[in-house]
């Protein structure tokens, strides 16, 4: 019975455990309740993978309504993968929650953290299983609003105008695509996916389409934070709690490129998307602005998270970079680049939360010397960010090799050359870290010891894998080009 | 003559709008919006969409300007800046996004036209099936708790979000014991006695909308605003430090997270009844029973979250009131 | 054309007014009003889809077989509750952005915080 | 014959609500201060609901419309005067004084 449910106790499990967490309150008891949920979360969205590698697209019809008068599940390679990539950083992050937010809030806000988080994690899922056009709003406003309510719990009062830039950027967002998806319904009088992506192509000649398309990749893009449209996204993760930063950095942009992959991809198709509406170019045009422009801003920071969420919009643009060729090799360079950085991002943004913890700032003066001080914290920060420069045996090199492959395979050599001036970009702020806390004395006046284990076990963990992916790369590259495969194909 | 209605309406519309770009005065401005809105939900009636308006009156001509009201109460009145000169870019990707929308509507089918696809397509089924499937008459309470059940407990989860997000930013955590509510207005005679008479009232229409809401318009979310209403006047009148001894703060907490629960555990009872979650048939010992005490259970669920979460939402805000003023004494 | 149509052009106006609050205008209150008004015109647009000519609202009667489209009403009466969060909890960070920085126009916040 | 003597009716009651309606309208902008505006608007207002009421009820076609129209009536004279009241009561309290005299 378990495993054929297995696609709604993937969004189940954490929806329902929010409010069961909220009625525990004390927040000693919600943190294990909340630990419990997320490992489980992790458990199903392991076996789901496994059965869909097994038997192929899994189609679970919520209420029984058969789609698409019903709502739909639909899981295949592409979104069981993604679902895998929230899943486990929502259970590590997790883990390192329980200590750092003991440190970082107060008590009664405690639990209200962790409710917001598992309501934004259930709502991440509940964007990437389902198979409804309508429902991927619904889910997408679940995860928004928990998202505000946890970075607003930042210490800084600028956490508030972050969130509030970020609530009305996000809230448009969601709007375009609600725009979108009624124009795409008015023409086809359906809100199912796979129904939408058969009924499409008779009505796809028509100006309410391509307006549709404008209206829902406008949107997309917004959430997902592409260049022009990236401006809330630097203040929200600076000013979030640690935890927030790292689990929102490393799930909700990265469930954002997922939607866009599945409505250009599977419901508009390859063909509308990338021949009948000069999406390719356009999206290449911004992947690059993207990777040049905030990499180079990040180099002018002094607050040490504001210059990786700068990075992040960045990294960004190499995922979306690779999904502007519209080609199995690009797309899956893509994916793999969504699972490379989200591991790399995370790991990072955690380990940050470590210095923060003990020194209670993250600012460029912070790290003078941490090299001495606190050796294991730096030490994931300078790997972590050697996979955001793509130096070999890490698991930025892989996608970014990818990615560089797949520039190749249509011909756009120069291309390549952004890359490589991306690394350059990203090797010049991460020496910025590396030069202060190798090459400075600490501070003598302040004592920093080194970051607990409960912190600094789940920041390895993670840093550990991104070099075991980059060793590796059977099961990334292996998924991600299935995946790949199976979103370009589409239904039909 | 419905059209007369509809171009009346909409150009209420329009000139609300404008005045709203136009006013400087943010009590105006709010009010305004509390226009708009009841001129929306009448629109929607005039479009059949009865349920919608009875939600849209309630929520944004009701809930919304209450709370805006009280957010002005606590900030500043005014609008006290002109705006940065002629905003050009503002206009021109105002102009833009306009233009494309414009554009796609043109090829849209016509208002109102029965052939367009949005009518042949899934929808003939919930019409002409939803009477013996589900035994409702009401058909968008069948698709909104049964066909599309599951929307609808995202939505449910959008509202305690919500009320976990205002429980956090502005939380009633704290010294609410020795606050109390300087404003209320308990030494007016007329508006106790009205008071008095309009809430158990608003109650009993609520109470009706809530298990009405299968056989006419109505639903948990209209009800829920509603009951949330009617103690939203007495916490006005009364004063809300009597209005927390009816309904305490903890209390309302508990019932947030059990109303979400409860239409979380009756789509869990299908799936071990050995149905899809949410499947109702299951759950009778006839589909259409099963149907009738599911959607009974979830609007149920629905109604308790909403109410709990408005009413805590409103509380919140007025607890941060009394302490500002507290704090400025 | 214009007869069929126009009802969508007058909410698109509205939309593009909501729109234009939000982006054009510093003042936080008055954002979450513009932001307001462009989610209830897009709930105009879809209700405005799901009107049939001579429909009936889709209450199952005897004798009635032309209904209006149900399927809109259900989604918008789900964005109109996602819009009331959204403001409810848009409006509690405003009463903290003011608490904070004693106003709530954006130019004021900027200037305090590029000198903080 | 007494279908057409109601339909006559109930326009006269409709169009003399919306005469009062309109009529409170003007009085809303031009009379000189806030309370003599919320007279004109709160009593004018009262009789112009029982006017269009009454006129709805003429035209309705079942008993059960009438009871509903009924309840609206009653609820709206409740709630109308109590609010003109309440606003006259916090602009008083708010320091707002009521121009005397001629005007001038």
């Amino acid at each position: 019975m378990i495993s054929a449910n297995l696609p709604a106790l993937q969004v189940i499990i954490p929806l329902l455990a929010a409010p069961l967490a909220f009625l525990l309150r004390k927040p000693r008891l919600v943190w294990p309740f909340a630990l419990l949920t997320t490992v489980l979360t992790l458990l199903v969205s392991i076996g789901l993978l496994q059965q869909v590698l097994d038997q192929g697209v899994i189609s679970y019809a919520m209420g029984g309504w058969s789609p698409p008068w019903g709502i739909e599940y639909r899981v295949d390679s592409a979104n069981a993968f993604v679902a895998l990539i929230v899943s486990a950083m929502g259970a590590i992050v997790m883990f390192y929650a329980g200590t750092s937010i003991r440190h970082e809030l107060p008590e009664h806000k405690q639990t209200l953290f962790h409710v917001a988080y598992l309501l934004c994690l259930a709502g991440l899922l509940g964007i990437v299983v389902t198979g409804d056009a309508f429902n991927v709003f619904v889910f997408l406003e679940v995860s928004s609003l928990s998202t505000y309510i946890m970075v607003s719990l930042g210490a800084n009062r600028r956490a508030l105008t972050a969130t509030f830039q970020y609530l009305i950027m996000g809230t448009l967002g969601a709007t375009f695509i609600l725009i979108g998806v009624g124009l795409m319904y008015v023409m086809t009088g359906t809100l199912n996916m796979v129904d939408l992506a058969q009924r499409l192509p008779e009505v796809a000649e028509t100006r309410t389409i391509y307006s549709a398309f404008a209206f829902v990749t406008v949107g997309v893009c917004l959430k997902l934070a592409l260049f022009p449209l990236h401006g809330w996204l630097p203040n929200a993760y600076a000013y979030a709690p640690s935890v927030a930063t790292a689990f929102v950095a490393s799930t909700a942009t990265k469930v954002a490129i997922y939607v866009l992959l599945r409505f250009v991809l599977t419901i508009f198709g390859v063909t509308f998307s990338f021949n009948t509406m000069p999406l390719g170019q356009i999206l290449m045009v911004l992947a690059i602005l993207a990777i040049l422009i905030p990499s180079t801003v990040a180099i002018y920071q002094t607050n040490i998270k504001r210059l990786f969420a700068y990075s992040s919009v960045g990294q960004v643009g190499y995922i979306i970079l690779g999904i502007s060729f519209g080609t199995v090799l690009g797309v899956s360079a893509g994916l793999l680049h969504i699972f490379n950085h989200a591991l790399m991002k995370g790991g990072i943004f955690l380990a940050l939360g470590c210095l923060y913890y003990r020194t209670g700032s993250v600012q460029l003066d912070a790290f003078r010397g941490l090299g001495k001080t606190m050796p294991w914290t730096m030490a994931a920060i300078v790997v972590g960010g050697l996979g955001l420069v793509g130096v070999p045996l890490t698991a930025g090199f892989i996608s970014k090799w990818y990615l560089v492959m797949a520039a190749l395979e249509q011909g756009y050599w120069p291309l390549a050359v952004v890359v490589l001036a991306g690394s350059l970009l990203a090797a010049v702020y991460l020496w910025k870290l590396v030069e202060m806390a190798y090459f400075q004395q600490p501070d003598n006046a302040t004592e920093v010891r080194e970051a607990p284990l409960a912190l600094l076990l789940p920041t390895w963990l993670v840093i550990a894998s991104t070099i075991y992916f980059g060793i590796n790369t059977d099961l990334t590259i292996g998924v991600a080009t299935l995946a790949a495969e199976t979103l370009i194909e589409g239904v039909r | 003559m419905v059209n007369l209605i509809d171009i009346v309406l909409m150009g209420l519309l329009l000139i609300t709008a404008f005045a709203i770009v136009r006013m400087r005065d943010l009590f105006a401005i709010v009010m305004l919006f509390s226009i708009y809105s009841l001129a929306s939900a009448s629109f929607f009636v005039n479009l059949d969409a009865v349920d919608v308006a009875l939600t849209e009156a309630a929520v944004g001509a009701g809930i919304s300007t209450v709370l805006m009201l009280g957010t002005l109460a606590m900030t500043r009145r005014h609008e006290e800046r002109r705006p940065r000169q002629p905003h050009l870019l503002p206009l021109f990707i105002v102009a833009v996004t306009g233009a494309v929308l414009i554009y796609g509507t043109l090829d849209m089918p016509h208002f109102a036209d029965p052939a367009a696809p949005i009518h042949q397509h899934v929808v003939p089924r919930y019409i002409e099936q939803s009477g013996t499937e589900i035994g409702i008459p009401n058909i968008v309470a069948s698709i909104l708790a049964s066909y599309r059940g599951f929307d609808t407990l995202g939505e449910t989860a959008v509202v305690f979000t919500a009320g976990l997000g205002v429980l956090t930013l502005l939380g009633r955590f704290g010294r609410r014991e020795e606050l109390s509510d300087g404003r209320s207005m308990y030494h007016d005679m007329i508006l106790r006695v009205i008071g008095k008479a309009l809430v158990p009232l608003m109650l009993l229409f609520a109470l009706y909308v809530q298990f009405h809401g299968e056989l006419g318009p109505g639903g948990g979310f209209q009800a829920g605003v509603v009951a949330a209403a009617a103690f939203i006047l007495y916490s006005i009148v009364f004063g809300w430090d009597r209005a927390q001894k009816i309904i305490s703060p903890f209390a309302l907490n508990i019932m947030m997270a059990c109303g979400v629960s409860l239409y979380a555990l009756v789509g869990v009872a299908g799936m071990l009844l050995g149905g899809e979650f949410l499947n109702y048939n299951v759950l009778g010992s006839y589909p259409a029973g099963g149907q009738h005490l599911g959607i009974f259970l979830v609007e149920l669920g629905v109604g308790i979250t909403v109410a709990a979460v408005m009413l805590s939402i409103y509380f919140d805000f007025a607890a941060r009131l009394a302490v500002r003023k507290l704090e400025g004494e | 054309m214009v007869l069929g149509l126009y009802n969508y052009w007058i909410v698109v106006l509205l939309m593009m007014t909501g729109f234009y609050i939000v982006i054009a205008h510093g003042n936080l209150i008055k954002k979450v009003v513009g932001l307001n008004i462009f989610q209830t015109s897009v709930i105009i647009m879809y209700v405005s889809m799901g009107k049939v000519r001579d429909g009936a609202p889709p209450i199952l009667t005897d004798g009635v077989t032309l209904y209006s489209n149900p399927l809109p009403h259900v989604l918008m009466l789900t964005a109109i509750v996602v819009g009331v969060a959204t403001t409810a909890l848009a409006l509690s960070l405003v009463i903290r952005i003011n608490e904070a920085y004693g106003s709530v126009e954006e130019e004021d916040i900027h200037t305090q915080e590029q000198s903080s | 014959m007494i279908l057409v003597i109601l339909d006559i009716l109930s326009w006269i009651c409709l169009l003399t609500g919306s005469f009062l309606g309109i009529s409170g309208a003007v009085g809303l902008f031009r009379f000189p201060d806030f309370f003599t505006r919320i007279h004109a608007s709160g009593v004018t207002d009262t009789m112009c609901t029982v006017l269009i009421i009454g006129g709805l009820m003429l035209q309705a076609e079942s008993w059960q419309m009438v009871a509903k129209l009924l309840m609206i009536l009653l609820l709206l004279t409740y709630t109308s005067p109590t609010s003109a009241h309440s606003l006259a009561k916090s602009a008083i309290r708010g320091g707002l004084r009521p121009t005397l005299g001629s005007g001038d």
